[in-house]
């Protein structure tokens, strides 16, 4: 089954030709059908393989051919299913086909539905390329191409002006973190002499990828984070997260599927694919931990403020990425995966139902919804569900994979970044409940949105619901109950069988963990549910933080400042050299040979006698010259 | 008689009917020039089956005698073909001279004043450009340089926005001068292999005077390795150098190319931007590394500067353009920059990546300008500040412009990317730190375009916009073809990949 | 060069010093002059200057022939010829513009 | 009576055929002009015109001949058949255009067989090889043309423009005269081929007088080619005399001057090349560059060609600065750049000088604007304005470009590439004028006030026949070039 693996993006791809031949006014029905089957044919693909590999672990080959030569190197392109590989394919595959459904509903009577659903597909197909990839080069390819996707979906409403700019800064920002992305695959590539994982791996752990100018070691350090550094563009990492709260202004599904359960998670795949090269350099792994938890911490701070529903899960996703990053930085290979394959469930959840809301009351801003429940039962149970996994309350999905992280990261050794972890984790059960209170429970605070408000057709809930189940179950894949079969499957990939660490389950801080949870849900339930404390007070008392939290550190603002504003300032210097020097000393040599024609023609002063002087000049110079030049006069 | 000379020549004899042909409607003469241009087309495209890719030979050869030159190297006769051929490196650029040539004369407005003479100088440019990427023999390869001269003077000079007479003068007082020292270092070149600018102990054994690019390239090594004068082959490598910056547009030489994009006419521009501002890379390629490579080892350190300076000043100078016309033609000097760092790498993947960069950039750069100039038809302007919101009206145009967008900034599964990681692997493999500073400009590449493209087509549309017509179907075929063709040089870049890889390792292998 | 012949007591240096001369008084002549009469009979000195050379040399030069005073011969045959065409050509200008100055010549200039 | 019989048969009649032709051409039309006073008398140069036929077919057959010389004064050789050929086509065109002068405009009919005496004093300076000869055909030329200069006697400008041009020239041929005084004395004799015999004691003796001699005989030279800086009466005289004049004077006697010029270093000075030639170099430089700079602003389009074909003449001198470098076998390809050049230089100038004519014939006016709209009015003298404008800006496949070439690529192989170098830098500058002129033939004009202009049938021939050489040159060279290559030029 697993040489068959090239169908599951395939089928994808030929939806995006399809619906390309169909053109832009195709009837919804047909296109949306198209869609939603091939993507779930794709999931089934992907199953299959999953669970193939599963039966007999060794078959992960690369399938490749000859793309390109280079020299005495080529470039090929092709696929390779590794564990790691197939789980991300099943996570795509299952998401994906889920969102293909619930957008029937939410984009329906767009203008541009079959657009929609095209630049969907394609992304569809570039991120399970990107994820079946045998070499850095393809992955850098698709790396790009759903980039492009999420370019395009961001800007899909592009008469809006923040649209526009939300997926120009998306690009941009990505796009920095990209170049280092660049740079590391080039770097490795002429060190190691190829693309291939497997090559580059053996080079890095036998010390073997130097060049003339750097030793071995520290062009792994380098390579890794330079590499590293694509993956915080791509998956939102600080400083390069200021992108994905933007990204919210593109359509619910999209923020649901792109921009939390699949593509931005492939930073961490990244990370988790290229992981012998980071062990091979301890300080790479360092600054991944590191980077991780800052982010995790930082997101969920700015989490804990925002107004609008959508930035806040896409804060909280942030945060949750930083846990995965923080989660492979220390080393727990496994549990990040575990952490990324529970989130993209929850996460999903969680913006389909809040897409649900939006669709109802189309408006973002929490203080304008509320009492949404009585109308909207399944959207609010979804959502709690979702809530629950996020928050890490025992025994929904989060809860393990997040608990095994904080876990890996104490355990490890890393006890600034426990706490980062613990801190965060109390905020985002608050913020996470903040939303839900503000948006089921309480007054409506709007009479007229929360008069049209209603439940979405079947499309929209069935998503919901199929979430909330694996939001639910999909913690115990990797629990005592199943002998945690996912970490096995996964570290099947090394042949040591051991990729990483694990470490046992730490019941003491798994019941620390749920009370801090639950804590925040309690402290979050009596400011917005039962208000017995007053949170404009609380906001008031703490002020400056409470400011520097809603206004997100100022780090947009820093940004500006620095980058843009110098790159403007250069830009436009050099436009000034460009037109009022060089080209102003051009202008002048021109000038100044017309002027010598000029000077020269006025000494045509049309007397006969100065002709003849200046002739007899000239004789006198010549014989002058001559006589010198042959030596003396006779 | 070779394939290289007809299609080399078919443009010409259209020209000249064209000049020759009685009064008659504009219809007439746009059927002759497109004849003389499809016809060469097809030679072209046939050509690629007659081409043993196998052999970095040049092939389709053939070589007409023409004349003599009595007396010239000592009481020896100088003999003059009328001779072309094409290898690795020149059929690819011939086959992207072809297409782009058909194309801009397909994008000369039906209704052109003057047609006559549009038709007659485009059909002479455009043989003129063949030749210069077929030529195997100097005088040719400096007639065709020549014609290309005059004949884009006149282009620019009588169709355009206001101003394009200056710009057409500016042009060509530029290129004139390039010319000129294309003329000394490549005559300089032939003395130089018929044992002139010797060192004195040296002795020029076998020297023989001629003009035949191949034979010379074979001479000229024994001359540096025997008798050629080190300094003289600095002062020759410098001449060409100097020509090669005025005609590619290299910073600080640059400046007419912006002048002259911004005011020529569309298909004029077309032309320019896609293959008259490769002549100068290809002559860098041929001649300095083919002839002179160790002059180019010697100069390596300031190409690769030179080529980073150019890429981040034309990233910066676009960022801050105005017009889309000069932005386009700001990132044309930024592509090409990149060309000068993977020639000035001087191994497989730079040549190869400079040699995928000017097909790129000239497919890339032809398209930008067919749209922008169908664009300007519409809004009557290109003033980026001005426009907006243009997917309303015109969404299948501005599709395409967002793929060529996206194409030059680099984007995977473009030509414009596999152009660009080759010269960078090729970069970092000699100049790391050098290329380090270059590999901004992928950023600045993404800033200044996506910029452009937010405030062109993103955004609400401005009232005069929303009844603009969208692409009319004779506008599909330039727009379909060159996306294509970027689009396959992308996607499977190997179709021209083996070809220029023979030819890089040829050059690589004639450097030693 | 100087070369004294038994026959002739003149130096061929002072022929030639008074060849010099008279080309220079008819240079300064041709150039200074106002009037073209006198103009044209500078440059005939001029030409006189070429002739003593050659009669000197035709008897006194390196290797003495009758060539140089064949050649004076034809060279007085043109001047006259030169002249007469000179005091033609006055005439028009004299008929045109009533004067014979050099400096009135200024229809063409620039 | 049989020594009649070998007197008539003595080979000297064929060797200075040509010469002899022309000359009794010219003075029969000079008889028929005095007796048939009235009436249009363009016969006569028809007449003429036939005299030149008959003289360049001799000249032609010449090429085959094998060298050989006629009373120690004129020769055989493919030097003097090439400039012979050249000077009488030449002619031939020229009085192909004065047939256009009738009516109102009528030359006056002396013009005919001044422009034959003229030509005969040509073909004496291309021809002889004694010191004497060359000076009378020298003076025979000058006088003619300055007499030719001033045909329009009611005519302010083309008298002025004569005695401008007499006064310059008869400086000239003064100093000139003085200089070969020199070197008559020094040698003893006039005949070149004993001075090419005596040219290495010469020098080595009297360096200086033979240096000195070479200079003056040059400034002689250079009045007769407007070589910088004795061009000045360049403009003045062209602009005066009647275009076909000016084409005469701009071509014919440069022909001819240069034929001399190459004589007199080739037989005398060469042995003291690398000393003299030198300064023809420097020459040749200042030529081209002053002569492209100062035609920049010019809009008198008689003036801008004056001083275009002073700097053509720089670009011509250029292959005799490098005889200074060259050996015996390099000759033939100097020669022959020489040559070739002299050719493409010759059609495209009088091709451009019958268009101007033309043009300035209809709109009274010689200021460069007349040209606009052109093309509209007449597109095929509009075509065949440019096909000249481009030759002399040295466009490829005009016989201009390759005439450059072949002198660039002498200057790379005789060391002197700076020359090279100066010369199409300078043509550079130059396409900034010719091509200006271009700008406003081609220059759209309303409909409206446009009269074509009138081409009569001796122009259109003179046109045509010019822009067909031009082109056949630039295309196929091999036409004239390998003629050329066939000859054996040293006698």
């Amino acid at each position: 089954m697993v040489e068959y693996a090239w169908l599951a993006p395939l089928l994808p791809l030929v939806g995006y030709v399809f619906l390309l031949a169909l053109g832009r006014r195709a009837p919804e029905g047909l296109v949306a059908g198209i869609s939603v089957i091939l993507t779930f044919l794709s999931f089934l693909v992907s199953l299959a393989v999953f669970t193939a590999l599963g039966s007999h672990p060794d078959a992960t080959g690369a399938y490749t051919f000859r793309w390109l030569t280079l020299g005495t190197h080529s470039i090929d392109v092709g696929f390779q299913v590794t564990h790691l590989n197939a789980l991300m394919l099943l996570v795509v595959s299952a998401v994906s086909t889920l969102v293909f459904l619930f957008s029937v509903g939410y984009m329906h009577k767009d203008e541009r539905f079959s657009v929609f659903y095209q630049y969907l597909n394609l992304f569809v197909f570039s991120m399970m390329a990107l994820v079946i990839s045998p070499n850095l080069f393809q992955l850098y390819i698709f790396w790009e191409m759903v980039g492009l996707c999420s370019y395009l979906l961001i800007g899909f409403w592009y008469f809006k002006p923040e649209a526009a700019l939300a997926a120009k800064k998306s690009f941009i920002v990505t796009r920095l973190g990209d170049v280092g992305l660049f740079i590391g695959i080039i770097l490795l590539f002429l060190s190691s002499g190829s693309f291939d994982y497997s090559t580059v791996f053996q080079a890095a752990t036998s010390g073997h990828l130097g060049l003339p100018w750097i030793s071995s070691a520290h062009l792994t350090t380098l390579a890794a984070i330079l590499v590293f550094t694509g993956a915080v563009g791509k998956s939102a990492q600080f400083p390069l997260h200021i992108w994905l709260p933007d990204a919210m202004e593109g359509p619910t599904p999209v923020s649901a599927l792109i921009h939390a359960a699949t593509m931005v998670a492939a930073g961490v795949y990244l990370v988790a694919r290229t992981y012998p090269l980071f062990e091979a350099s301890g300080v790479a792994l360092t600054v991944v931990a590191w980077i991780g938890g800052i982010t995790a911490l930082l997101g969920a701070l700015i989490a804990l403020t925002q107004r609008d529903i959508k930035r806040v899960i896409a804060y909280s996703t942030i945060s949750q990425l930083g846990y995965m990053m923080m989660g492979l930085g220390v080393g727990a290979y496994a549990y990040g995966m575990f952490h990324l394959f529970t989130h993209a469930f929850f996460k999903a959840l969680l913006f389909l139902a809040a897409g649900s809301v939006i669709h109802a009351v189309d408006t973002q801003d929490l203080f304008e919804m509320g009492g949404l429940g009585k109308k909207m039962r399944i959207t609010q149970w979804t959502f709690l569900f979702g809530a629950l996994a996020l928050a890490g309350v025992f025994p929904w999905a989060g809860f393990w994979s997040k608990d095994s992280i904080i876990n890996a990261t104490l355990q490890s050794g890393h006890i600034v970044l426990f706490w980062f972890a613990e801190i965060a984790a109390f905020c985002t059960a608050f913020y996470i409940f903040r939303v839900y209170f503000l948006t089921f429970h309480g007054k409506p605070k709007d009479e007229a949105k929360y008069a049209h408000a209603h439940e979405g057709s079947w499309v929209m809930t069935v998503p919901l619901i199929i979430l909330a189940i694996m939001a639910f179950i999909a913690g115990f894949f990797n629990t005592g109950l199943n002998n945690y079969g996912l970490e096995k499957y996964l570290m099947a990939d090394s042949p040591t069988g051991l990729i990483g660490h694990v470490y046992p389950d730490n019941v003491a801080l798994m019941i620390a963990s749920v009370a801090l949870a639950l804590l925040g849900i309690l402290v979050a339930a009596l400011m917005y549910w039962k208000p017995v404390i007053s949170a404009e007070k609380l906001a008031q008392s703490l002020g400056g933080i409470y400011r520097l939290s809603f206004r997100k550190f100022y780090l947009d603002e820093i940004y500006y400042r620095l980058i843009v504003w110098t790159g403007k300032l250069i830009a436009s210097i050099v436009d000034f050299f460009d037109r009022y020097i060089l080209d102003a000393i051009v202008w002048l040599l021109g000038r100044a040979g017309y002027m010598g024609g000029v000077g020269l023609k006025y000494t045509q002063t049309g007397q006969v006698q100065t002709y003849s002087v200046i002739a007899l000049f000239g004789l006198m110079i010549l014989v002058a010259i001559a006589m010198f030049h042959v030596g003396g006069v006779f | 008689m070779g394939l290289a000379f007809w299609f080399t020549i078919l443009p010409l004899i259209a020209a000249l009917l064209i000049l020759v042909l009685p009064k008659l409607s504009s219809g007439v003469y746009r059927t002759l020039a497109l004849a003389g241009g499809i016809l060469s087309l097809i030679l072209v495209l046939v050509g690629w089956f007659a081409f043993d890719g196998a052999a970095s030979s040049v092939q389709l050869a053939g070589r007409i005698p023409w004349f003599t030159l009595p007396g010239l190297w000592h009481g020896h006769n100088l003999a003059v073909g009328l001779s072309f051929g094409v290898d690795g490196l020149s059929l690819p650029l011939a086959t992207m001279t072809a297409v782009i040539g058909v194309l801009s004369l397909l994008a000369v407005p039906r209704d052109r004043q003057r047609a006559r003479e549009n038709y007659f100088w485009l059909s002479l440019a455009l043989t003129g450009l063949l030749g210069v990427f077929t030529s195997q023999d100097l005088f040719t390869f400096l007639v065709a340089l020549e014609l290309v001269l005059f004949a884009v003077f006149f282009l620019v000079y009588l169709y355009g926005d206001p101003g394009h007479k200056e710009a057409a003068v500016k042009f060509l007082i530029y290129r004139g001068f390039s010319t000129v020292a294309f003329m000394v270092a490549l005559v300089g070149l032939a003395w130089a292999a018929a044992g002139g600018y010797a060192t004195a102990s040296a002795n020029a054994g076998n020297a023989v005077f001629t003009f035949n690019i191949p034979a010379l390239t074979a001479t000229l090594h024994q001359a540096i390795s025997q008798w050629l004068s080190p300094a003289a082959a600095s002062a020759l490598f410098l001449v060409l150098l100097l020509g090669v910056f005025i005609e590619e547009a290299f910073v600080p030489f640059h400046t007419w190319l912006p002048t002259t994009h911004e005011h020529a006419d569309p298909s004029t521009n077309m032309l320019i931007g896609g293959v008259v501002t490769k002549t100068g890379a290809y002559v860098l390629l041929r001649f300095g590394v083919g002839m002179l490579p160790g002059e180019v080892r010697h100069w390596g350190v300031l190409l690769a500067v030179f080529g980073v300076i150019n890429i981040l000043y034309g990233a910066f100078a676009a960022w801050s353009s105005k017009d889309w016309r000069r932005l386009i033609a700001y990132s044309g000097i930024s592509h090409m920059g990149l060309v000068l760092l993977g020639v000035a790498a001087l191994n497989t993947a730079g040549l190869q990546g400079a040699m995928f960069m000017l097909i790129s950039s000239g497919l890339l750069t032809a398209l930008l300008f067919f749209l922008t100039g169908a664009m300007k038809d519409r809004t009557t302007t290109l003033t980026i500040r001005s426009l907006g919101g243009l997917s309303k009206s015109m969404p299948v145009l501005s599709g395409f412009l967002l793929v060529a967008a996206l194409g030059s900034l680099g984007l995977p599964l473009t030509s414009g990317f596999i152009s660009e990681i080759q010269a960078f692997i090729g970069g970092f493999a000699t100049y790391p730190a050098i290329s380090f500073v270059g590999a901004l400009g992928v950023v600045l590449s993404a800033v200044y375009l996506l910029y452009a493209m937010e405030r062109t087509t993103f955004g609400p549309t401005a009232e005069g916009f929303l009844k603009l017509a969208d692409a009319r179907p004779f506008e599909y075929v330039p727009a379909v073809v060159l996306t294509g063709l970027v689009l396959l040089v992308g996607i499977y870049p190997d179709v021209i990949g083996h070809l220029f890889g023979l030819s890089a390792q040829a050059l690589l292998r004639i450097g030693g | 060069m100087a070369l004294n012949s038994p026959v002739f007591p003149i130096p061929t240096g002072s022929l030639l010093a008074l060849g010099a001369l008279l080309f220079c008084i008819g240079l300064f002549g041709a150039l200074t002059r106002r009037n073209l009469i006198i103009v044209l009979v500078s440059i005939e000195l001029m030409l006189n200057a070429a002739n003593i050379n050659l009669v000197t040399f035709s008897r006194l030069g390196v290797n003495p022939s009758l060539a140089g005073q064949v050649f004076s011969l034809f060279t007085i045959t043109v001047a006259a010829a030169e002249i007469a065409v000179g005091l033609a050509l006055l005439l028009a200008i004299f008929r045109l513009r009533k004067s014979s100055e050099v400096h009135d010549l200024n229809v063409h200039k620039w | 009576m049989p020594s009649a019989i070998n007197w008539l048969q003595q080979p000297y009649w064929m060797t200075m055929g040509p010469l002899l032709v022309v000359v009794i051409t010219a003075f029969l039309v000079m008889v028929l002009e005095l007796i048939f006073r009235n009436g249009d008398r363009r016969w006569l140069t028809g007449i003429s015109m036939l005299g030149t036929l008959i003289a360049l077919g001799v000249a032609l057959g010449h090429f085959s001949a094998q060298p050989n010389q006629a009373l120690n004064t004129v020769v055989i050789d493919a030097f003097s058949s090439v400039f012979s050929v050249l000077i009488l086509i030449t002619v031939f065109l020229v009085l192909l255009f004065t047939l256009d002068y009738r009516g109102s405009n009528r030359l006056a009919a002396e013009h005919t067989y001044l422009l034959l005496f003229a030509t005969a004093g040509a073909l004496a300076m291309a021809t002889s090889v004694d010191l004497v000869t060359l000076y009378v055909g020298l003076e025979l030329l000058s006088i003619s043309s300055y007499v030719l200069v001033a045909v329009r006697r009611k005519s302010v400008h083309s008298v002025e423009g004569g005695i401008k041009y007499m006064l310059m020239g008869a400086l000239g041929s003064a100093v000139l005269l003085y200089g070969m005084s020199f070197i008559y004395g020094i040698s003893g004799t006039t005949n070149l081929m004993e001075l090419s015999a005596a040219a290495g004691t010469m020098f080595t003796t009297y360096p200086s007088i033979t240096v000195l001699g070479f200079v003056l005989m040059l400034f002689g030279m250079g009045f007769k080619l407007s070589l910088v800086p004795f061009h000045m009466w360049t403009p003045d005289a062209y602009a005066g005399a009647p275009s076909a004049i000016s084409s005469f004077l701009a071509t014919l006697s440069k022909t001819a001057a240069f034929a001399m010029l190459l004589r007199l270093l080739l037989f005398i000075f060469n042995g003291v090349a690398d000393k003299v030639f030198f300064w023809a170099g420097i020459l040749a430089a200042i030529t081209m560059v002053v002569g492209n700079f100062i035609a920049l602003p010019q809009r008198n389009m008689k003036r801008l060609l004056a001083f275009s074909s002073v700097a053509q003449a720089g670009y011509i001198l250029v292959p005799f600065a490098l005889i200074g470098a060259s050996t015996v076998q390099d000759w033939p390809s100097l020669f022959d750049s020489i040559s070739f050049y002299l050719f493409a230089y010759t059609f495209m100038t009088v091709g451009a000088f019958a268009v101007v004519h033309i043009v300035s014939e209809q709109t009274h006016s010689l200021d460069s604007d007349a040209l606009i709209g052109l093309f509209q009015r007449s597109p095929w003298l509009a075509v065949a304005l440019s096909i000249f404008m481009l030759s002399m800006a040295g466009m490829p496949l005009t016989a201009g470009f390759l005439g450059k070439f072949y002198i660039f690529a002498n200057t790379v192989q005789l060391h002197t590439p700076w020359l090279g170098i100066v010369l199409f830098a300078t043509s550079v500058v130059s396409f900034f004028y010719y091509l200006g002129w271009l700008r406003k033939v081609f220059q759209r004009e309303p409909e409206g006030d446009l009269v074509a202009v009138p081409i009569s049938l001796p122009m259109n021939t003179l046109v045509t026949l010019c822009v067909v050489l031009t082109v056949v040159l630039g295309l196929v060279p091999a036409t004239l070039l390998h003629p050329l290559l066939s000859a054996h030029w040293v006698y």
